[in-house]
């Protein structure tokens, strides 16, 4: 199983979630996180101009079975892109076991 | 009346806490903003033209103006050695004023642009509520009919009312609303704002009502008081049954609108109904505020606050209600209300739609959709309302 | 007058503030939502039936109603050609009515079950409460005995007071509150809305006590609003210099609870005192509540706002101080005060008592445990009061 | 003049929503605590000394004293025979007095020490203010050289932004505030509480100015009213016109420090203006602002909250105002005006030195680094503002 | 070393944390986080029914040495499930190595 | 490439974020979380005394290609040590692959 953890702008998490769902990646979990990269916002504030790399971001934690791996990354790079600075990041680990807790079972069945 | 004057100050704080309240979060900098330009530029517009607007003199019942720009306030500086009356007079009203555009401002939230925006709140509060308020409290030709309106059910909720319904129509459902046709339930941030706000509108109609008895008379004055409390409260208890029996569940933001709902009903007659007529136009005020709501919804506008459902709709309720409750309760009184019911949705209609539909098609009055989607308090303000606090978005 | 009655008012919303401030973000609207009915349903059956048991006229003392359900309102109808005072009074009386539920209602919160609340606060506000008021302030035998309460140390306060002591003891605890027997901290989620709740309550209280003067007499009143005031500012400087030398840390809720007690304490006296005697019976109530606080927590009772505390210990200090300080003192006087307490002890925890039984044994009180942990917003409102932020549960 | 008491009184929780609003979340709770303390320890010196330092009766024109410590309220107890407006006038002072501090509490916040600033709340209200307060309304040497401050432009605003400004001097600013030499924006947690906090004190304002009649003449009084709100609507929009223009986005805490603004600069001369005056007055009022905050800023201050822009800078400029536009315009006038402004800079100033000096160099008067990173509210109130909120904290 | 990261119900956690500690797992991290899964919350508002399977979850992040793997899992498992669908997840990754801040040391001690 | 998960005291964060800009990593995300550890904070609240170890950290989360690892986890080191217990842990784990949403590309060279 591979875990794919997705960080992307926040104003594109319906999109995604809606390309999720048709290629059947129902399940998943999100939480938001501020993310430094290459984007920066400029802002004033009381009349002082800051610009800040330190932008709020969605990250998305999926686990999926390895031949759902290509599938998932396309899904999510075809919806969360504008082609601006500042679109995000996929990272692909390795998950040894997972389970499922109402059960107990074990093994990739349990994903979904 | 100075103290109505300072209460009804005040509801503005309860419109932008209930507005806040029932949007979202990403956009909290910019309700405030419009609010806060509202009650700014309105008392000053009001100042400039709308008092000698709205109170004319003598004039021809339609339309009629004390002088304008600033030779109206050089007018109406001779005219302050009158006496008191006139001085609270003018800053009552002005606070008045300024609601009929807080109401649109609540219904419109979450995607207009704040400049036209702001341009129809230059043109709305300074040039044609003035006028529409004239027709009555000016003296003008409703007034001479025969047609009621005690605080403003219909000179100043529905005048707010009509332009909302406009606005929300020219302007489009936020995205996400429908989906699929269906509408979709987009929460409001801080419900305990929203409350807060409630309760600072009550306290406010206190003042608003109270206020319109234009009167220390004790008599009038405190049976305004019970008639405008015992209307919220048959109000939001009406409300807060019909939505439980509907939906099964305990909905506090409509007992919420019930209980505006209610206040707007009674504003019309407050000084005309008994405990007993109070309780029933409140409660019915209540029943309606739930279909309206779902019927508002059914009709593909999106009012994020619910304000045609409150100020619109309840505001043509109180209206008519002085023709069937009440001492002035009659046939032919109820005609006159309606006909001045009818003469209102004609030029607010009129008027608010010539200037939005000038506004989008000239400058536009929708924000782009990633603006929307990322919110317009980041976009127009460059700030968020709540930096320190993490964020759920939706 | 009126403008107290206002004040009153919205002292409902200092109420509100303060009990979702205290408590946990996740049965922010179950509060709100019983404050908001207590308001309503509160004013509504006050019209109903309270008013007349309150102020039956002739009785004997210890029940008399001067007319039921609508032919009260009917009786009333005539009644107000009396004058103004009537109106006014009914209002006023009608604000104070609902507040004895509200104490209630903080001290029962995140786990009572709404419904059987809501009968609760239908049959305590209809009926218990004016019956309980009748015997002081209707003119009953307590009145004629000497027993003296300006403003509601007792008849508003400990009546709320104890009533909360009674449910909550019959309601238990909730879960996580006491683990091994020792009491553990549940803090509240918004202390800036509590302390925004306590300064709207203190204003409330110039209306409350001002208002209670029941003439505009200057003299009089403004005596009164200082001595409210001073005890306010006592009571809360004497809880937090008691607090921070317990237990070495600035507790704002403390301090805060400190000037409710204060409050509490001069509105049986608040027209009795000088400014001196204001400021120690103030000091003593804030002292009282630090320990008051601990003590409840000690006897396993679970009070999230300190209701008890304040209302009913403060509010049987204050009753007694009208004995012991200023123009009355005095021992007989001492112990008509006693008498007074004892008498609406006994009333109140039979009558609440009663209540609570029987709704806890046909339709239960208490909520499931999954609902209390998840919090009763999502359960019995579908909602939650923040939706934009993100949480931090527990 | 028991209402104008109470809104003034309730103008304390505008200041205490404003400056939590406008600083981070991590400090709220010791915001709060500060200004709790300041209200009720105010109300308690004022009544214990202030009053009759302030009101001296005959005296030198510089320091007076008509009793001490606790004989002044024996004393005190004697003269509450005089009448009403003996009580009144004392409560309405004490509510006043308390405000001077709290000006103070919004410029030092979210790094100074909690014991040292009650310190100096304890000697600045309960003997500096009452003799500065003398010199003018107790009819001290300021006021036989015909120096006018209709309510407080300088008697309380610039008192309290005098002694801002040497605190925030001798403090230091906030950890991150500059970067090499650069101010950084350092964004205040919840900007709807904040707004909240601007109107109501706005509403408080109605009290402030209207009370300061001290008569109810409803003509003058009315008039103050105007020109109060008008002052206060002109600043705002003044405000957001000119930081709008200079940076290109709309920001709503220079919109709301501008009606402040326009609030502090009419208070000085309120009933000596006309509509078109008060206008003018807080128009430039508000333009002030803009570059007021802006300057501070350079200048390597750190006012979080604008305390020093809307109070002291405008409280001058309101303050000398009253010899430009007006009734009582004219070059002798404006020398007093600039006379008193002067005497009150150099007594301000010095007395403010001397404790904050002595403060620092004893006690200390700044929380240590780590205490000031992880926030105040966990350190010396062992407790968070929002537990049950996620934080992101900065 | 293994991370194991379980997703729970929010009104397990408590539960969790003492079957946790009655096993000897006193160090980890948490946060909550929004999931999607088999679970539906069904609601109403201002009349409108709607129902989401985006539910608010807690995200356990438990860093152990590889011997304690089991008891954790079974720990978890037990104490947070309830028979009802939304039980939660439970995956297990590889951690490379792991370091104490304080002092800099590296290796299983660290862990605790 | 390498995950470095950091978790530190919040008040160090903008020590950390500093350090790891002069070592030349930019790019990472953060959020908070409750840690459980050996650290306790005593709290007085209402006249109840309690002692939680559940205190609020920061969590990096920064992918960085193998030569960065060794930097990466000194410069954290060395910036978010205060001697104190409870100053956090960093584990370190492998990432598989990486995409940059923006163009789709993967690989090392997407990671800035
Ligand atoms: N090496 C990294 N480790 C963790 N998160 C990262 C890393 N690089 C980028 N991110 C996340 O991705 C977001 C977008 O990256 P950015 O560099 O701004 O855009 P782009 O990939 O389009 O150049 C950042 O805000 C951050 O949250
Ligand atoms: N493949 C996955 N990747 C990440 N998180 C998941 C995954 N599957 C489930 N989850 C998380 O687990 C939670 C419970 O899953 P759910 O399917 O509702 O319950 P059950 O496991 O009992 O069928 C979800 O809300 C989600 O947060
Ligand atoms: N095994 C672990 N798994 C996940 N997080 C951990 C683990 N051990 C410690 N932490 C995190 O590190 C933080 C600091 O750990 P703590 O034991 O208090 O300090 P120290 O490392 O100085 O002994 C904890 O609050 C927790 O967030």
């Amino acid at each position: 199983m591979k875990k794919v953890e997705a960080i992307i702008r926040k104003s594109k998490f319906s999109t995604v979630k809606e390309a999720l769902h048709d290629v059947g990646v129902n399940f998943f979990s999100y939480w938001d996180v501020t993310g430094l990269g290459n984007e920066k916002e400029g802002h004033v504030y009381r009349g002082v101009a800051f610009s800040t790399s330190d932008i709020q971001r969605r990250y998305l934690s999926i686990v999926v079975n390895d031949d759902f791996e290509a599938i998932t990354i396309k899904a999510i790079v075809e919806s969360a892109s504008t082609g601006d600075v500042g679109d995000g990041k996929i990272f692909v680990s390795n998950i040894e076991e997972c389970y499922r807790i109402r059960t107990g079972e074990k093994g990739g069945d349990t994903l979904n | 009346m100075m103290i109505c004057t300072a209460l009804v100050f005040f509801m503005h704080l309860g419109f932008s806490l209930l507005e806040i309240g029932l949007t979202r979060q990403k956009n909290t900098l910019n309700i405030l903003f419009k609010n806060i330009f509202i009650i700014t530029i309105g008392l000053l517009l009001y100042c400039l033209v709308g008092f000698n607007l709205m109170y004319p003199g003598n004039f021809n019942g339609f339309f009629g103006f004390a002088g304008f720009g600033l030779d109206a306030i050089a007018a109406a500086d001779l005219a302050y050695n009158e006496g008191y009356t006139y001085w609270t007079d003018f800053l009552f009203q002005g606070m008045f004023a300024a609601t009929a555009a807080t109401i649109v401002s609540g219904a419109v939230a979450e995607r207009i642009k704040l400049i036209p925006f702001m341009i129809f709140v230059i043109i709305y509060v300074g040039v044609i509520y003035p006028i529409a308020g004239s027709w009555k409290w000016g003296g003008g030709f409703l007034d001479q009919l025969g047609f009621y309106d005690f605080a403003g059910s219909t000179l100043v909720h529905s005048v707010g009312g009509w332009a909302a319904l406009v606005a929300v129509w020219l302007l489009g459902s936020r995205i996400g609303k429908f989906k699929d046709g269906k509408p979709q339930a987009i929460p409001g941030h801080n419900v305990p704002l929203a409350t807060a706000g409630v309760l600072i509108l009550w306290l406010g109609w206190f003042g608003f009502n109270g206020g319109s008895v234009l009167s220390a008379e004790p008599g009038a004055t405190s049976l305004v008081l019970v008639t405008t409390c015992l209307a919220a409260a048959a109000g939001g208890v009406a409300a807060f049954l019909v939505s439980t029996a509907l939906y099964k569940n305990f909905d506090l933001t409509m007992f919420l609108n019930g209980i505006l709902g209610g206040l707007v009903g009674i504003t019309a007659g407050a000084d005309q109904m008994g405990p007993t007529d109070a309780i029933i136009i409140g409660a019915i005020a209540g029943i309606i505020i739930v279909f309206a709501v779902s019927l508002i919804d059914r009709l593909k506008l999106d009012d994020p606050v619910g304000a045609i459902a409150v100020h619109l709709v309840c505001g043509i309720w109180g209206t008519l209600a002085v023709g069937i409750f009440g001492a002035m309760a009659g046939w032919s009184q109820f005609l006159s209300q309606l006909i001045g019911v009818g003469a209102y949705a004609v030029f607010c209609i009129a008027t608010s739609f010539i200037i939005f539909y000038v506004l989008k098609k000239t400058v536009g009055i929708r924000v782009p959709e990633r603006e929307e989607l990322e919110g317009l308090d980041a976009h127009e303000h460059g700030m968020s309302a709540y930096p320190d606090f993490r964020m759920n978005e939706h």
